[in-house]
Order: structure tokens, then C-alpha cells, then sequence
């Protein structure tokens, strides 16, 4: 075990799997030299060369399309979006070509190509900066789309990424880049594979589930509604395409309650998904409809607003009272309409 | 001064007169030695390629009309273009089309059958590249420009596994990718040029411009001529009569040998015409004339290198062979698309 | 009645009724199908309260 | 009154756009004289010119930002995209640029955009040429996204879409571009107006909320069940962002059970986001949880499949047996786990 | 032969040498007539800019470092290229910057306390281009490219309401676009060419070749002059010494006139360079030498525009005039940002 940031520890990933297949290839916009603007891939192209490490033309479309390329050529490309607001470029060759290929072509085509994206709000950043896409992937046929939330997950879910034969949207809270914890770089019988989601804390009163940035918040929340009675028990979904539901169910038949929270917005976001298919299969066991804490249904605002905009530790206290029935200073929300 | 002007273009590479005859315009004097190498064999299975590409065509779209296809795409008219340029690549090529080159299918070896399942509807996918005898043929790419991006990032693979500019011609590997003149003014093609030129990549970048982009004539893709693009991105170019089957595999292989030997990518336009509509969806009359169709039918890639090789001496008996495998061909098309 | 550590099972209308009627649906028994707490069955253990309270009383 | 396809009523609401405002202008590919693959513009470029009405280069970036400058310079452009499968080149310019410029610029820049998309299955078409992206746009905040279901709507809406000063995806069920029915060009007091759904046949045992290309096969399904005694109410919500939830509200508090459809991929789809919003304003009204009847969570099939994927009668009466709570020859299906 | 060459390109347009003396390069010849037309007023004006704009980029970096700006994107070392293409347009013209055209906003009259606004995160927006007093300068972009498509419909739209070509300079409305190095690769960069070419836009493509995309140098973008990308998109293009304000400004004028006179879209390419890190959060040390920067410090558009004015005899109370004027400038952007 080793004390790592959480960004550290995708670098770690990283190397591990740039050392154990030759095959793994990593091109994005500035991650060689300067090894990223938010130096996950530091000193990797100094370890591994420039023909393994790739700074790039500055294209996203030209990122992706070429990764198709080297996937058919049997390489294993790791693409680098270097913010969340510009993936777009690239949503073209990711939605028709990336995730429809494995399909087309009856199997015969494999994409292993992993696409990274630091995701979220919450570091002060200018427009385009810290939106959080992962519905459009989630909703998108053909592809993997997970997130990490801690560092351990986040060494272990790049690997398990790479590894995959599947295309992976990888998303990386990138707001918790510093967040610190131990990392064992051994990965065993017992790592969680790459599609499960995990109880962060148990309870029995109300399931909060969250994922990426969020998963912090969510344990914050659990912790304070400790202090007030409330059990709280803490699913992060690690995985938003396809989503663990049986972990999910499990919570829900036990507690009766959900909150699920994201910072994209809400109106056809991951939580309305998780809303309508914990409603499908717990839908007697619920004490309340499940209730969201999402981004508002704006574009990201500047900078200066995002405390306003992004779910906090008030927020989700006030969604557990709502699906608890309580009234709360927040909202004066009465259970029943 | 540094201003760069469009100078008028030299005239296209041509080796072929529209009668047939052998007359090479100064602008093929480099290629004409990837001609010597050609035997009468060579020209002969040129011919029969571009004549069974025709009937298949033809099948193809008549078993439309008879409701057993969605929709037909036809390559009338565009033979020439790319059965010279299909034969031009060697074996260890690998070859991008977009979704129109059935006669480089051919030369490579597909079963045409999985065109015509795509087209029916039955499967996306159609062949397996994978599989040696498809001639490392990749599906068709119905999503314009799309396909030369993967196309470069294959030449990048290449690239990295040492599979090129070793200076053997025979085992060197390098890509051919299709696209058309609409093709030219999509992002992505635009992308892979500048990926192809920063990675240096071993490719040929062959554009038909059939001068149609459905209704859309090639000059509202581009006012200047399109090979001429090319450069402006690093990359050295050539523009091609499309319907001379042999300029078309002079100047092909030229550049892929340039392009396997380290010369990085490569672009040639292919002058040609869509003769028939865009798909068997499509009306072309709403657009344009029968006289400019008829103008291009004239120079019909397949009567031009007839003329050439009875000039040549091919006998009456080698032409109906070819008819009869031709018709054999789109018969068997028929009867296993019943 | 209910699954070790799962919720009695019902559906929001009913599960309204009982809070209306202050009836913990813990103690209710389910008659629906496999074990579904019915208003029928919200309806009888309130008619059983109210004459048990006036009983009481 | 006149008799019109659907594609027709679209066609002449575009003609009266151009005759009413010299501002409107169309680009696309192929609309010029073609009039469009479906020849949804037909005749147009012949009536208004080569300047309101342009064959555009082959970029749907490039249609999609430069219709972003047009509308800066004060035009209100209608831009075609030939096919669904052919918008993702222009997802960045529609989501970057056309959903946020109003919210960026604090409200003092319009873009009056509208973006015509023919789209959905049932077609035979090859593959990219029956895909359903409207969830993308209505999970992207700063657009409005609407779809017809009929002529007399087609022609309303195409009209109040590019007379709307915020930007419109207008999502036209290709299938039905030969629907045939009643228009009138005169639109009035009692014009629905945009962003609301309509009740499109009452009834008081199950909602069946649908859109575009499946409001038909709703209203066939209606019919089929009033047959073996159960009233389906059907929504035809016309506009996916916003959701007009008090009509659907309404009726949910009235039947108590919701079936909600879409050709679209299930996971984050439209119906998820109705299913989820629906049980958090009815849940004490809701006798079952809200039913899915979507497409499957794989790419779009090959036309020779594409009957087994698309939502048909049989799907949508198996739903509705389900929130009823009845068994069927279909599923077998219980009502509880 | 039809083959394009990439030949070496003539030297880039330059009026001042390095140490500021009247040196035109034979490819400005073309040019002067506009520089003629400038009074020494005109040349103080220049300066005063590129002063002042220095002057508010480096306050701006200070209120970043002290916590009031999340983030700065330095103009440092481009302002001749922005001044002279700045004060080039018209009033009637049409800007589209990036997001690093300070200078260029300030010479159009913006309060650049907006841009400030924009990178300490209390608006995305900044400026109303619909104000006359912001001189037709639109917000920033932070897409790479975006913009581009943004200008060529703009431009359009000038076309269409018949608002350029009448033949009246001073009416006739063209736009401007900026954009970097880096931009290039886009596919909208790319596309906006095509369409811009396709419309015969009345525009300006201002390329400012600064030498890097954050930490990727110009050549993994393209390892041909950047200038001679216009061509093949049929538009006449020119590269020109960014550092020199007066080549920046006679370049820029008569290409914005033949834009506005009917001569479709134009190309320039402004070489300069990037002297700051690429925004505030960025460590140019990781992958540049400080050779190479101070080799371009040497080359500094203030230092050689003095030496030019101290050439034509102006006077040390006109430059310590301009540097309090910069100073207070500066200044009042410090105090309103508190
Ligand atoms: C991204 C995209 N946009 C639009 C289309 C619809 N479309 C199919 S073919 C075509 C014209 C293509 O013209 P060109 O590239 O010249 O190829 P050709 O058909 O002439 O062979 C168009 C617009 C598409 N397939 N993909
Ligand atoms: C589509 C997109 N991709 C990536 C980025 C991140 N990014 C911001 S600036 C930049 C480099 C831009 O280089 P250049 O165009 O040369 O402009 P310069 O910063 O040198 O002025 C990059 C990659 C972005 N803003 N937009
Ligand atoms: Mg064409
Ligand atoms: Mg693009
Ligand atoms: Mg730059």
C-alpha cells in the first residue's frame, strides 16, 4: 500500500499498463512533455518514449478516429480529453464509430480504447471547464462508462479500463484529483470487477447513491445524518454504463428510500436512469419516490455561482429528510403533496 | 512575395486518349515505368476487373428494383478509378473504402455478396477484413470522412510496428483510404490529413471526385481543384484521369511505394463521374443534365481501355469470355440473393 | 412476512393510506400476491383497531 | 383545411417561415434542388432562391456554426441535418455553442436556430439512418426540443419553432412524412402552443405516453385495448424539453399507471427522465411503477431487424397488462417480484 | 506535372527590422501604399496600444497571482500582430477573437475589465458586441475553433444583406477571425475555410502563429508554413512578421479591403510568438528552454515599434506620456477589480 493522491494514482495505472502490454498506447493534447494539464500522465512519455506517449495535433475528432485505427492495428489506445467541455469534437467518432463497431461487426471488431476525461465542477474553472457528459456516453449503446472516486478505484478501475476489450469512457473526478488514500497496486481475487458498484458506508434508512465527485459529498452527508438519526447507506455506482442495479436493488428493498445525486443536470441525467429502474424493480418496497440532487437544467454557470449550482452536503440532507418525510429548515417540503 | 496564388494546375495525369490510344500527357512521365511492368495478363485482368465490377453493379441495381435491396449505391463509371488504383496496391495493403468502391472489393478479393447485404439490410458488417482472403479489404464507412481517420491511425500502427519503410517494396506495408469530393469538406477528413502529415504516416489518400456529392456539385465543396488541398497540409499531390484505368495504377502505386518507402502520405484525385444516380433513392434529373452525363459516358473508362486493347490485339474471343464471366459473376450475385 | 432486512412490500397509494390511517404496515399482514400489503388489508387492521379502541374505551 | 402528408405540412410551414420573415433562411445538404432526400423542401429553392435556400458544403459542423454566425448578424436559420445518424459531427457546435450562447451572453445574444433532424426507424434503412438522438439534446440545458406526431402538427410546429427565439431541435418521425391528414395554415387563438403536450384520447385506466413516430402505434394500441375493456389515456408530449409534466401529471393522478415509449435506447433515454419525474409529482397516485417500452440498449439494427427492435402494438398492450397488474401471453409476466 | 510541391515559401512581410529601421522585405512591396496613408499620430497610436495592452496583460497576471483571477492567458509578446491587424478594420468590421486578443479588444474600444471579468469567474460573457462602444468585437471563444465557423456565417449574412462589395471602403463591412496555431488541426477551422471559400465570405482568417498549443509546439500541427494550408481551399493567403505592427497593419488593411471589395476570403498568418506561459496554471519550463524565448524576447514588437518612433524623432516625454497612460490604465483595472 502506498500513500497516493487520487490523479497519482491513475499516473500509477497508468504505467502499469503502459509496462505490462506493449500494446497500450496513450495520445491526447499536452500529455508528453508537460505530461497533462493536470500532470496524470507525468513523466510517463520520459519513461516510455514518445511512440508510446503521443502529444497530439490539437483535434479531438482526430484523437478518437485515429485511436479507431490503431485499435483495428491491435494497439490498445488510452485517449486523454483534456477537459469535459471538449469532448464534443469527438462525439461523432466515439457514438457512431467507437461504440458501434464491436455490433457492426457481429464481434469481430474489438475497440479496446480507453477515453479519459476529467469531469466536474468545483475547481473554479472558466466555461467548458467542469460539465459532466457522462449521460450522453451512458445513453450510448456500445460503450462502458465509468468513475472513480477514490484512489484506490481510481488505480484500479484505469487498469480494469485498459484492460477491457470493450470501449471505456473513463471519468475522472477531476476535483479530487489531490483527494489522498492508500493504493495497493496489487490487484486480486478480491478487486471489485469493472462493472460494480460498491456500498461506501451501510445503513438502513435511506440509500444515497453517487458517484465520482460526489461520492465525498454523499459520505458527508451519511456522517451528518448519523448525528441525527438517520441511516444512511452509501452507493457509489462506480459504473454508469451498464449500472450495477443489483447492488442498487438490494439497498433499496432494505432502506425503501433513494436519493441519487450527480452535478450534470438533471433532466434526463444518470439519476432520472438510476429513478426509473429502482422504481421498476423495488417499486413496493419504496416508502417514497426516489428523490434527485443534481446540476440545475442550465449550462454550467461561471465560476462564482458554482456553489449554488453544484449538489452539497445541505442539499442531499434536505433530499433524505424529503424522502424521509420530514419537514427541514431548507425547504419546508411536506411529504405529501 | 509570399502571397500564394492558385496557379492553373498542370493538366491531370493521363496515359490513355479517350480513343484508346497511347498518348501520356507530360504530367506521366514520372509513373511510366510502373507501366513496363504491366504484362498483357495484367491489362487483360485490368479489363475483365472493370467489366465484372459493371455487371455487378448493374445486378445490384436491378435486384433493388426488384424490393430485394434497400438501396443501391453504384459505382458506374467510377471502374477505372478504382480498379487501377485497387490493383495498384500490393497484398500487404490495407485498404479504407467509403461505401462505393465494389470494384476494388473485387480486386481485393471480397465476396461482393457482403455488399450486397449491407445494402439489403440484413447485416451492418459484410466481410471481415481479418479474414486473409478479403484482401485486408475494411467494411464500408457509411458516415462521411469517417473512415480517414481510422485509415491514418492504422498507417500510425504501421508505422510504430516497424511494418513499413524497411526499403522492401514486397513486404512493406501501407494504407489506401477512398472517400469523395463531399468527403473533402467534412472536419475529419480535413483531421486526418494534419494526423497523417504530423505522423508521417504510410498512406495514400485517394479521392474520387466523382463530381457529386448527391445533389451537391463538387464545386460548392471546393472552387479550386481539390487535389490541390493536399499540399497546404504538407502532403504532395496529384490529380488523375479516374477513367484511365492505367494512369489511375501508375500514379496509385507510385505514391504507395513513396508512401511505404518513408515518403509519409500521399494524395491522389481521381477525376471521374457518378454516370448512374447517387444511390437508387436518388433523382438526378431533379439536378442535372443528361447532356453533361452523356458527355462523361463518352469517356467511359471501360470502352477507352477496350479501344486500347484491341489496339493491342485482344481478340473478339477474349472479350465475349469476359462478358460471359461477367454475366456468370452477377448471376451468382442473383441466385445466392434470392 | 418480508424478506430478512427488506421493507414490507405495498404500493404508494396504500402505503398513504396506512400513514393517513397511522397504521405501521410492519405489523399488517400481506393477503396479496406473494405477501403485496392491499388496501383491503390496511382497511381491515384499521376497522380491528377502531373496534379494539373502542373496546378499550 | 387542406389534405397534407406530413412531410407536405412540414414543407409548407417552412414556405410560409420564408414568405413571412426574409430573415428565415435554410441551409442544409441536398434541400436546395433536390428539395432534400425526403424532399421536405421541395420546390423551395425554386420559390425563395439559392440565397434563402442553400445547398451547404458537407459539414454539419460547418451548418451548424455558421447558422451560430447567421443568427449573431440577425437571420434565423433553419438548418437540415440529412439524417439522425449524421447530427453527431455537429454535437459540439449544437452544445457548446447554440445551447449556451443565451445563457452565456446573460440573455443578450438570441440564437433563433432551428435544426431539423428526420429521424427513427422502420424505415429499412441502411445503418446511421434510423437512430434517435433526442435525448442527447434534451439532457443538454439551453435548447428546446420538440417532435411531431401528425400533419397538422408538423406544420404548426415547424412554424412556432422558427418563430421561437431560442433554439429548436425539431425531431420529424420519418416514417410518417406520408401520414395524411387535415392542416390548416391558419394558426389561431387555440393553437397549442409549443412546449405543451397534448391528451391525443382520453381515458381512465393507464397514460400511454408517446411521441413522433410512435403516437400513431400508441393510438392503435388505445384502440386495441378499449377492445379488451381497459381506457388508455395517450399524451402526445410533443416537446421533450421542456416536458409539459402538468398534462401528464394530470393524467397519472387520474389513471394511476404510466407506460411511457420511445424507439430510442432505453437506459437515459426520454422515458426514463418522464418515468422518473412522473413518480416523484404522482407517487401516492401510482398503483405500479411507470413502464418503459423503448428500444433495446444496443446500436440500431439491421433494417432486417428492426421490427423485433422497434416498440410496436403487441410491446405496448404487453406494458400495459403489466402496470395493470395482469398476466399475458407475451411476457407472463407477474406484477410483482 | 500535376504534382504539388511544398516550395520554400518567400519570406515573411516586413516593413521594420529588428532594430526598427524602415527594411521592407520584397514581399511587402504590395503593401506600402497602405502604410503611406498613416500619420505619426497614427504611429503613436500604435504604440500607445501595444503599451497599454502590455501594461493590462501584466496586471492581469498579478491579480491572478494574488487570488483574484482563477486564471490568465497572457497576450505578452503578440501585440504587434494584434494592434496592426487591429487597428487595420474598419469600424464597420466585424471581430471574432479567440481568447487571448486583449490588444485587439482594447484597439476596438472594449473595457477590458470584461475579459478580466471572464477569467476570475463572475460571467462568461464579458461584453456586448451589440454596444457600439465595443466596436463590433465579440465575446471570447474558448472552444478551440468555434469561432471560425462563427465569423464565416457572420459573414454570410453580410453578403446577404448586401452589406460589403458596393465599392465604398468605408461602408463595406468584412470580419475578422482569430485564431491560434494550434486551431488549425480543428475540423472547424478547417470547415469554415470550405464554407467561407464556397460563400466568397468577406473575411479575414488572422492566424496568430504564436508557436505553440500549450505545450505542443507548431510543427505536431503542421510541418508546412501554416499560411499555405488557405490555398487549397482557394484562398490567397500570406504569411507576415507579427512582431512588426506596421507589416501586422498593412497586411491586414489591404486584405481586409480585397475582402471587402469582393475578393472572397483571405488568409494571414501572423508569426509571433507566446513569451508568457500559456495561461497562469501552465509551466512552460516542463517543455521549453529559455534560449528559445529569449530568442523571441529579442525580437519584441514594443522594443523594435520604439526604435522605429525614436527613428522618426519622437520625443522621451512622448514615451514616459505612454507609460504613466499604461500605467493608470492598469491601475483603474487593479482598483475595479477589487
Ligand atoms: C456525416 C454524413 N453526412 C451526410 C451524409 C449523407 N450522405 C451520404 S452520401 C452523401 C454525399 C457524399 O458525396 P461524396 O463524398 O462526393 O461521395 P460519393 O457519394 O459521390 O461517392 C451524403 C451527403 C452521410 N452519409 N454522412
Ligand atoms: C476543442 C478544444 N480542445 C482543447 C482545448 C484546450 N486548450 C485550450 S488552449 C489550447 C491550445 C491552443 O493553441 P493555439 O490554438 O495555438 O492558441 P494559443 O493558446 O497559442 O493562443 C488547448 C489545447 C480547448 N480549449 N478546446
Ligand atoms: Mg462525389
Ligand atoms: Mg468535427
Ligand atoms: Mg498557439
Amino acid at each position: 500500500m502506498t500513500q497516493m493522491t487520487l490523479g497519482g494514482a491513475i499516473n500509477s495505472g497508468l504505467r502499469h499498463a503502459l509496462a505490462d502490454d506493449d500494446k497500450v498506447v496513450l495520445l491526447g493534447e499536452d500529455i508528453g512533455k508537460l505530461g497533462g494539464v493536470f500532470r496524470v500522465t507525468d513523466k510517463l512519455q520520459e519513461e516510455f518514449g514518445p511512440r508510446r506517449v503521443m502529444d497530439a495535433p490539437l483535434a479531438e475528432a482526430g484523437i478518437i478516429g485515429t485511436a479507431v485505427g490503431l485499435a483495428f492495428r491491435g494497439y490498445r489506445p488510452v485517449c486523454e480529453i483534456q477537459f469535459d467541455g471538449f469532448i464534443y469534437p469527438g462525439f461523432d467518432q466515439i457514438v457512431a464509430q467507437v461504440a458501434k463497431l464491436h455490433y457492426r461487426t457481429r464481434g469481430k471488431v474489438k475497440v479496446p480504447i480507453t477515453i479519459r476525461v476529467p469531469f466536474g465542477g468545483g475547481i473554479g474553472a472558466v466555461e467548458h471547464h467542469s460539465e459532466s457528459p457522462e449521460a450522453y456516453f451512458a445513453h450510448t449503446a456500445g460503450l462502458r462508462v465509468i468513475s472513480c472516486s477514490n484512489p484506490q478505484d481510481a488505480h484500479t478501475m484505469i487498469r480494469q479500463a485498459i484492460a477491457c476489450d470493450d470501449p471505456v469512457l473513463f471519468f475522472e473526478p477531476k476535483r479530487r484529483y489531490w483527494l489522498k488514500g492508500e493504493v495497493s497496486e496489487e490487484l486480486g481475487a478480491d478487486t471489485l470487477p469493472m462493472g460494480s458498484a460498491r456500498v461506501a458506508r451501510e445503513g438502513t434508512d435511506v440509500t444515497l447513491a453517487a458517484y465520482g465527485p460526489l461520492v465525498p459529498t454523499a459520505m458527508d452527508a451519511a456522517a451528518a445524518a448519523a448525528d441525527d438519526g438517520i441511516s444512511i447507506e452509501v452507493i457509489d455506482l462506480r459504473s454508469l454504463s451498464p449500472i450495477d442495479f443489483s447492488t442498487v436493488e438490494k439497498s433499496v428493498r432494505k432502506t425503501g428510500r433513494l436519493v441519487v445525486t450527480h452535478e450534470a443536470a438533471q433532466s434526463g441525467g444518470i439519476g432520472a436512469e438510476v429513478a426509473a429502474a429502482v422504481t421498476e424493480r423495488c417499486f413496493d418496497w419504496l416508502e417514497a419516490a426516489p428523490a434527485r440532487v443534481t446540476g440545475f437544467d442550465t449550462p454550467y454557470p461561471p465560476a462564482a455561482l458554482e456553489e449554488a449550482f453544484l449538489p452539497d452536503l445541505d442539499r442531499l440532507l434536505d433530499a433524505v429528510d424529503r424522502v424521509m418525510g420530514r419537514r427541514n429548515s431548507l425547504t419546508g417540503w411536506k411529504a405529501t403533496a | 512575395m509570399a502571397e500564394t496564388e492558385s496557379t492553373s494546375p498542370a493538366p491531370a495525369v493521363q496515359i490513355l486518349a479517350a480513343d484508346g490510344t497511347v498518348a501520356p500527357t507530360a504530367s506521366a512521365e514520372p509513373y511510366l515505368e510502373y507501366l513496363d511492368r504491366l504484362t498483357s495478363a495484367d491489362h487483360e485482368q485490368f479489363y475483365r476487373d472493370m467489366v465484372i465490377a459493371r455487371a455487378f453493379d448493374t445486378e445490384a441495381a436491378n435486384l433493388q428494383r426488384q424490393g430485394q435491396l434497400a438501396l443501391w449505391p453504384p459505382c458506374h463509371g467510377q471502374e477505372g478509378a478504382q480498379v487501377g488504383s485497387g490493383r495498384a496496391a500490393r497484398a500487404q495493403d490495407h485498404i479504407f473504402p467509403s461505401y462505393r468502391e465494389h470494384a476494388v472489393g473485387l480486386v481485393r478479393g471480397v465476396d461482393l455478396l457482403g455488399i450486397i447485404e449491407v445494402m439489403r439490410g440484413t447485416t451492418h458488417f459484410g466481410w471481415d477484413a481479418a479474414d486473409p482472403s478479403n484482401g485486408n479489404f475494411r467494411p464500408y464507412t457509411l458516415v462521411i470522412g469517417a473512415q480517414t481517420l481510422h485509415a491514418t491511425g492504422y498507417a500510425m500502427g504501421i508505422n510504430f510496428d516497424g511494418a513499413t519503410g524497411t526499403g522492401n517494396p514486397d513486404t512493406d506495408q501501407a494504407v489506401v483510404v477512398y472517400f469523395g469530393d463531399g468527403a473533402t469538406s467534412q472536419g475529419d477528413v480535413n483531421e486526418s490529413m494534419v494526423f497523417a502529415a504530423s505522423y508521417q504516416t504510410p498512406q495514400v489518400f485517394f479521392l474520387q471526385n466523382n463530381h457529386w456529392a448527391i445533389s451537391v456539385p463538387v464545386t460548392t465543396q471546393s472552387r479550386t481543384p481539390l487535389f490541390q488541398r493536399a499540399a497546404g497540409f504538407g502532403i504532395p499531390s496529384v490529380q488523375v484521369d479516374g477513367n484511365d484505368v492505367l494512369a489511375s495504377y501508375a500514379v496509385t502505386a507510385k505514391h504507395l511505394d513513396s508512401a511505404r518507402a518513408g515518403g509519409g502520405p500521399q494524395l491522389i484525385e481521381a477525376l471521374t463521374y457518378r454516370i448512374g444516380a447517387h444511390t437508387t433513392s436518388d433523382d438526378p434529373t431533379k439536378y442535372r443534365t443528361q447532356e453533361l452525363t452523356d458527355s462523361w459516358i463518352a469517356r467511359d473508362p471501360i470502352v477507352r481501355f477496350q479501344a486500347f486493347l484491341r489496339g493491342q490485339g485482344a481478340s473478339d474471343a477474349f472479350f465475349d469470355g469476359v462478358t460471359a464471366e461477367a454475366h456468370d459473376y452477377a448471376a451468382d450475385i442473383r441466385r445466392r440473393t434470392h | 412476512t418480508a424478506d430478512a432486512g427488506e421493507r414490507p412490500r405495498s404500493t404508494p397509494p396504500v402505503r398513504k393510506l396506512a400513514r393517513d390511517l397511522g397504521i405501521d404496515l410492519t405489523q399488517v399482514n400481506g393477503t396479496g400476491e406473494d405477501g403485496l400489503i392491499t388496501r383491503d388489508d390496511v382497511q381491515r387492521v384499521a376497522a380491528a383497531g377502531k373496534a379494539a379502541s373502542a373496546v378499550t374505551i
